[in-house]
């Protein structure tokens, strides 16, 4: 996919993230989307620890103690708060962060989520993905349409392993935005040149089309 | 300062096949002293539960490399290429735990609680042969408290009686473990007197921890780098 | 400052019948000035969770005498004896809970953990009704998360963003129960300006915070006192 | 009870106490053990949030949000440290307190407590003496012998509600000193004229009597 693609996923989940929200975001895609919010002031956790995290400082001023959850070094917004691991995971499980922004491998119709681990493919790694997954209050996916292979990600029924039954509440393509409710998938915007049969024959997972978007 | 001890002497608290918890997020909070002191030995066996298994032949990687290890429990070894290698060999076992679960679980081995509910992991993999229960309509799975022999720390600063302050998101794991090993060793950059911590700003009170090293290593643009 | 409002306004938020977990240690780190404003109003059949119910007509023991209390659940009652009459006259209901298991399920509440196995209580009479199981061959009981409609806290200050500190002892309760209700009120001394508080002295991070009222009492000879 | 007795009692706890333990002490006769630790320095825990808690302040230095759990205001003592309820609880329940010093309403011969309940009286106060019963490292009572009414207090089977099935290591009254192991009583010390006969008569509990006493 390319930078611009990736730049318009980004700058569309930015729209959904309301000024004052305390938001994670994932690796990838996510970590793109301060660079979109203009004026609006939200609070990035990290789970490592950090409530209030800023942009990457300057090379002089870099500290390896100072860091986000993908081990980069960041600096303090005005008001940031640090804690141990065991608190920030009371804020993130417990329902205290308004948004987490993931990734994902797959997505089924119901808004169910895979973004931890491949069948047949040696996987060691879930770190906070299935707390957040669990516990943010809105759960917003940020992903390309399909896989570098050309696979679709959108699926029916997940076939790469789920990272918890709550399901996401939005998927933000560089094609499209859909929404879940209650087990469903609609359609509620189109964001490139794509027609909805095309759309559909990329798109493994069934979904509805809100009346706009038709 | 009773509790400062020498490294050589810290490791010997150590016995093979003992489960070590060792602070850190990747490198950062990571007792880079006392982890070099185990590479150098012939510790053997031992189990580490941390969220990393540090990078591929730094921190606890050096481990790995250097044949201390049975087994490791933590959230993410996906990026120490040396880890995976060593698990599809058969040569490392590997307990993949959520993130906010392991930290709960280490914070409940400290607290006298034997186990809880959370609604993490619920109806995954990582959730097969644990116990499932449903709390006001939604299911939850039973993990239990983690304890270790021994904890290795790594905090900034210690007052003479113990006392910890950590820095900056070095902080991580670091407290829990203080709070649920038998024998509790802290790697400090510097040691204060007693009073010199408000008692607002103590983050480990100093009954967690039996003894404290002194890190060898400086801190040089922004990363800790070997001293001459 | 948007998360200020006026103690009337804050008690709107609670509604006939909630369940309110209010912080204090009798009245040390107590939200004197929300208390008073319940105290003074027609809310009805509220459940206060909270280590004590204040004094005999001092702190939450206005609720108790202004008829505002359904139930009590708490550790200690015994020195409040409006508590005690109340109870034995069937006009308050009373939870007694070991204090270590309040400040733990609260916490739990506030941490998407639906219950926790500890070792307090178990085989004793606050144990029944409860579910006993064995861990490491120790007895332990199951106990179930607590959480509010309301959180009333009482800090020393908050920051304009809703950052939380507090004054010594008066901490007890007060950041566990922020995190663990619908909505949290923090009564505070003073408001400074956000940036104020360095990021490791911050106890309750704004987030938990959704309402700050200024406390109306005044502190003199060590003691809240009211101001005129 | 005489004051002199109850000294005697703080004085004899005070002597099981070692340098740097971390010690919980009950309402009643433990709080009047710091007096006579001499030059002794040990930690004190107060279950609201503190370690290292000092003596009552000059009237003009009260301030009663520095407070033990017993609600009077106190100090700090050099390298203390503050902590909510739920921190307080874990350094409790999960068995960092060296030693607890409770008082007791009955202990039975296998030192098993009980310290909260009355049976037909109105008792709605636990506070944390469940969670230190069950958590701290060594619990030593300090009691009187026997109950106001004259009845004895070290029974062989309680008849008041339990405090929790961890028992007590050691018992320190104005007439004796008693040890628990393996779930019997052991006569380790006489601290009155009184003599064995006499002990037995107001001790309903079996206990054996250490070579030493006799």
């Amino acid at each position: 996919m390319s930078q611009s693609e990736r730049i318009k996923i980004a700058k569309r989940v930015a729209e959904e993230l309301k000024e004052g929200e305390a938001v994670n975001l994932g690796v990838g895609i996510p970590t793109m989307i301060p660079d979109y919010l203009g004026d609006k002031k939200v609070f990035l956790q990290s789970e490592n620890g950090l409530l209030g995290m800023g942009p990457t400082p300057a090379d002089e001023d870099i500290d390896m103690d100072l860091i986000s959850a993908s081990k980069k070094p960041v600096t303090y917004e005005i008001g940031a708060s640090l804690f141990d691991s065991s608190d920030s995971f009371k804020m993130i499980r417990g329902g205290h962060i308004d948004v987490a922004v993931l990734g994902a491998l797959q997505v089924d119709e119901t808004g169910e989520v895979a973004n931890w681990a491949v069948p047949g493919e040696t996987i060691l790694g879930v770190g906070g993905a299935m707390d957040l997954v669990a516990g943010a209050k809105r759960m917003i996916i940020a992903s390309t349409h399909v896989s570098k292979d050309g696979s679709p990600k959108l699926v029916s029924k997940l076939t790469f392993p789920s990272s918890g039954k709550r399901k996401a509440d939005m998927i933000v393509t560089e094609h499209a935005v859909f929404k879940f409710r209650e087990g469903k998938m609609y359609l509620v915007e189109i964001l490139s040149d794509i027609s909805i049969d095309q759309l559909k024959e990329i798109t493994e997972a069934n979904f509805e089309i809100l009346e706009k978007v038709k | 300062m009773k509790k400062l001890v020498s490294v050589k002497d810290a490791i010997q608290l150590i016995n093979d096949g003992d489960t070590l918890l060792v602070g850190g997020f990747g490198l950062s909070g990571s007792p880079l002293t006392i982890i070099d002191e185990i590479a150098a030995s012939d510790k053997k066996d031992l189990t580490v539960v941390s969220n990393n298994l540090g990078e591929e032949g730094r921190g606890l990687g050096k481990l790995l490399v250097a044949g201390n290890l049975k087994g490791a429990k933590g959230s993410y070894f996906t990026t120490n290429r040396d880890a995976v290698k060593a698990w599809s060999k058969g040569e490392l076992e590997i307990e993949l735990i959520p993130q906010g679960t392991l930290a709960e679980a280490i914070r409940c081995g400290g607290a006298g609680i034997a186990g809880f509910y959370t609604k993490t992991a619920a109806g995954t993999k990582l959730a097969e042969g644990k116990e499932e229960r449903i709390f006001d309509g939604e299911a939850y799975i039973l993990e239990k408290a983690i304890k270790g022999d021994v904890a290795l720390i790594k905090a900034l600063k210690a007052d003479t009686l113990g006392n910890l302050i950590y820095d900056k998101t070095a902080r991580n794991f670091n407290p829990v473990m203080a709070t649920a090993a038998k024998v509790v060793i802290a790697e400090v950059d510097e040691i204060v007197e007693a009073g010199s911590f408000a008692p607002e700003d103590v983050v480990t009170p100093h009954i967690y921890v039996d003894y404290i090293v002194m890190n060898r290593y400086i801190k040089k643009g922004g990363r800790y780098v070997e001293s001459v």
